[in-house]
């Protein structure tokens, strides 16, 4: 479904002026942002958990 | 302490955990020559890396030929000479142009440099293979060369890392007689070898390494 | 909630950072500080940013996304001119704490930037519809997350503390024209990335989100460098034999 | 007296020494002394000028036998060869160095720590601008470009574009050729820091084959300059440093 509703202009293609993506509208997306912000959490736990296993022992 | 060859004091040498050099303090007399013995790892080489000043020491003080250490290299490199393990030859240059880089870098114009590699490779016997590349030489006749590149050098102190090492019989008896020869222009040496008796026979002091530390020699 | 409430945030890690020289330790009991000021900031900006912010205009519910990606990449960079002025550091004065430094920082720099860039990725399919287009912010940036897992491999690969301390420090200082690479590939190569982002180019709404997590990326950072950083010391310890270990001196000869 | 005798002769210590060069003498006798070493071996030479050679042309397989596309992209094809060929000759030139730890003999000498980065650089700036030489009518040639500009500004973008990947190139190749996996860190720690003078030896590069109607020459040239700079002066700055404290 996704697909369809992404703005009209192919990439790789495109010259857009910077900051200007296009005038069309992305509707939908939330397992996008659902994606980042597992993504980030877990980097987040999972960083912490390789510091935790090589804290220092003394 | 102003005719002192060198002056060391607490010199300390830290390879990762373990400490190659343990507070060695040490004087040297100039134009005096110095047996250096110790077990393999005893930090002979060390030693003399850092009196060539190749590597600095993590702590102490070091003071050579009147120079600090911690006040510019490049005079010691100058007045010092080390032969090391390591020949520091060029591989696919010749014997020639080995000697000529060094006398180029030590100040002598390219006639100079020309005449006195040809002399010294006549010196260290190397002369019917002064065009041939340091690839094709054996070792005996690669410790010839860095023995030549050493003397090029005049060296007012000289660091002898296992001179004996690789040399045939002959070779052995003609290193000894340079090395005298070197003390006898009034040359400081240090002299560190296995061989104990050829080492006692050139030099006058001796100083007994174990772990990094000065303990007097049995023997 | 005006978009000003959260930098009083800032003062905290701030606070702690301009303390850090007058009192070294003082990180040793205010992490856990800092720590609860990272979940809070990030729990605050994420909860803004995924329940309280409409979905723009443009982008749709998709910029959401950016309240997470743009702190970590601001973060990353942070780090990483962070690493360059602790190799700066060693080479000016020999000190193993800016050593131990530029390491922590190299690896959480590392990891932020890499998550950050998988959420750039992540954000650009909707929006510019690839994962990946070879655009010169995206590529450059992934580029900067090579040459620190190279330094850091370098690390692992030299033996000798001292060396090791030495080389990675010539080269997080060299390393310095990477951040710059990544700041102006946008200006030298025309890029689909936005040229920069303040509030004001923004969506107004995500602001106060955005700010939130930024300052909770900020104090995250820091926590995750002094662990990190405590790591490094204590392997120091292992491999670098203290001068006490040379016992008494020795008598002059 | 012969010569020998003369050496042998000669009193160790009273003898005045002879003046040592200077930085820029230094220099010089260093990057004579590369220069022979690259002569001496120069079948290790031939074999980089063919690498670079190879490279060039297994773009037009990997990309498949798209005349307009290999055309389009010719500069960035050329300037990839030589970025290849300059990591193996990079790391060629201190292997040798290696070898006999004859860097250590040179610092000994003593030769002074930036003339050898200076000696190192140049030399592989000049190989590689011959390199360029050498790539540069084949690539014209292959991917059938016509020079819009002048040869000229060709061979100046080329030798500003060898100087800024010599310099950094120097740098991180005394630094990789010491540790384990050289082979792999060179690559990886240079070819980040080359992006910048990848993007603009490429830009203006294009130009001079496809022409130049924004002006934009000049501002590629001087961020090449700046880069040229900035490398230079940091690897004047940090290679001594690298080289000594061991």
């Amino acid at each position: 479904m996704i697909p369809l509703l992404v703005l009209a202009q192919a990439a790789a293609d495109a010259q857009p002026s910077p900051g200007q993506v296009g005038s069309g509208r992305v509707i939908g997306g939330w397992e996008f942002v659902t994606a980042a912000y597992v993504l980030t959490f877990l980097g987040i736990v999972l960083y912490a958990a390789s510091l935790w296993v090589r804290r220092p022992r003394s | 302490m102003a005719d002192a060859a060198f002056h060391i004091v607490d010199v300390s040498k830290r390879y990762g955990p373990r400490w190659a050099l343990a507070r060695l303090t040490f004087s040297l007399e100039r134009g005096k020559s110095l047996l250096l013995t110790g077990h393999n790892g005893s930090g002979k080489t060390t030693l003399l890396k850092i009196l060539a000043t190749a590597m600095s020491p993590t702590l102490g003080k070091l003071t050579v030929l009147g120079h600090d250490c911690h006040e510019g290299r490049e005079p010691i490199r100058e007045k010092v000479g080390l032969l090391s393990h390591a020949s520091f030859l060029y591989e696919d240059l010749t014997a020639a142009q080995n000697l000529v880089v060094l006398a180029r870098l030590i100040g002598m114009t390219d006639g100079e440099a020309d005449a006195t590699a040809d002399a010294m490779l006549t010196r260290v016997g190397l002369a019917k293979r002064r065009d041939h590349p340091v690839r094709q030489f054996s070792a005996g006749m690669r410790k010839r060369l860095a023995v030549g590149r050493l003397l090029l050098k005049r060296p007012e102190l000289a660091l002898l890392d296992e001179p004996f090492g690789e040399l045939d019989p002959q070779g052995i008896g003609e290193m000894e007689k340079l090395i005298a020869e070197l003390a006898a222009q009034g040359t400081t040496l240090v002299l560190a070898t296995h061989l104990v008796d050829q080492g006692k026979a050139l030099t006058t002091e001796r100083l007994h390494l174990e772990e990094g530390r000065r303990v007097e020699a049995r023997a | 909630m005006p978009s000003w409430v959260p930098l009083v945030l800032l003062l905290v890690p701030v606070g702690i950072c301009l303390a850090l020289p007058f009192k070294r330790d003082l990180l040793d009991k205010v992490w856990l500080v800092l720590a609860a000021e990272a979940v809070f900031g990030i729990g605050v900006g994420t909860y803004l940013a995924l329940f309280s912010v409409p979905p723009e205009r443009d982008m749709g519910e998709v910029v959401r996304i950016f309240a997470a990606h743009v702190p970590q990449v601001q973060n990353a960079l942070l780090a990483v001119v962070l690493n360059f002025g602790c190799s700066l550091w060693f080479l000016i004065r020999k000190s193993w704490v800016a050593d131990s430094l530029a390491e922590s920082s190299a690896e959480v720099g590392l990891y932020l930037g890499a998550v950050g860039t998988a959420l750039g990725a992540i954000w650009a399919k909707p929006t510019w519809g690839v994962y990946w287009t070879w655009d010169p912010r995206l590529t450059s940036a992934a580029v900067m997350l090579i040459y620190y897992a190279g330094y850091l491999a370098l690390r692992r690969f030299t033996d000798n503390p001292d060396t090791r301390a030495t080389w990675s420090a010539a080269l997080g200082t060299f390393g310095i024209v990477i951040p710059v690479t990544v700041y102006k590939s946008v200006v030298w190569m025309k890029s689909m990335h936005q040229v920069q982002s303040s509030p004001e180019t923004v969506y107004p709404q995500l602001v106060t989100a955005f700010r939130f997590s930024a300052i909770g990326f900020l104090c995250l950072m820091i926590v995750f460098i002094y662990q990190r950083y405590r790591i490094a010391q204590e392997q120091l310890k292992r491999e670098v034999a203290p001068p006490e270990a040379l016992g008494a001196p020795q008598g002059a000869a | 007296m012969t010569p020998a005798e003369t050496v042998a002769q000669a009193p160790a210590v009273t003898t005045a020494r002879p003046v040592r060069p200077g930085l820029f003498a230094c220099t010089v006798i260093l990057l004579r002394k590369d220069l022979l070493l690259e002569w001496r071996t120069r079948a290790r030479l031939n074999a980089l000028v063919f690498f670079g050679i190879c490279t060039l042309l297994m773009f037009s397989f990997a990309l498949g036998a798209n005349a307009m596309a290999l055309r389009e992209h010719a500069s960035g094809y050329f300037w990839l060869a030589i970025l290849f060929a300059s990591v193996l000759s990079l790391s060629e030139s201190f292997r040798v160095e290696q070898e006999n730890h004859s860097l250590d003999g040179l610092r000994l000498a003593p030769a002074n720590g930036r003339a050898i980065f200076l000696a190192k650089a140049i030399g592989n700036t000049v190989l590689l601008w011959g390199l360029g030489a050498v790539l540069a009518p084949l690539s014209i040639a292959v991917f059938d470009l016509r020079v819009v500009m002048s040869l000229f500004t060709l061979a100046f973008i080329m030798l500003v574009g060898s100087m800024a990947i010599s310099a950094a190139g120097t740098f991180y190749a005394s630094i990789a050729s010491n540790a384990r996996a050289r082979d792999v860190l060179l690559p990886i720690l240079l070819f980040p820091v080359l992006v910048p003078v990848l993007i603009a030896a490429v830009k203006a590069t294009t130009m001079v084959f496809e022409g130049d109607p924004m002006n934009q020459m000049e501002s590629w040239l001087t961020l090449l300059g700046s880069l040229n700079v900035i490398y230079w002066g940091l690897g004047l700055v940090l290679f001594p440093r690298i080289i000594e404290d061991l």
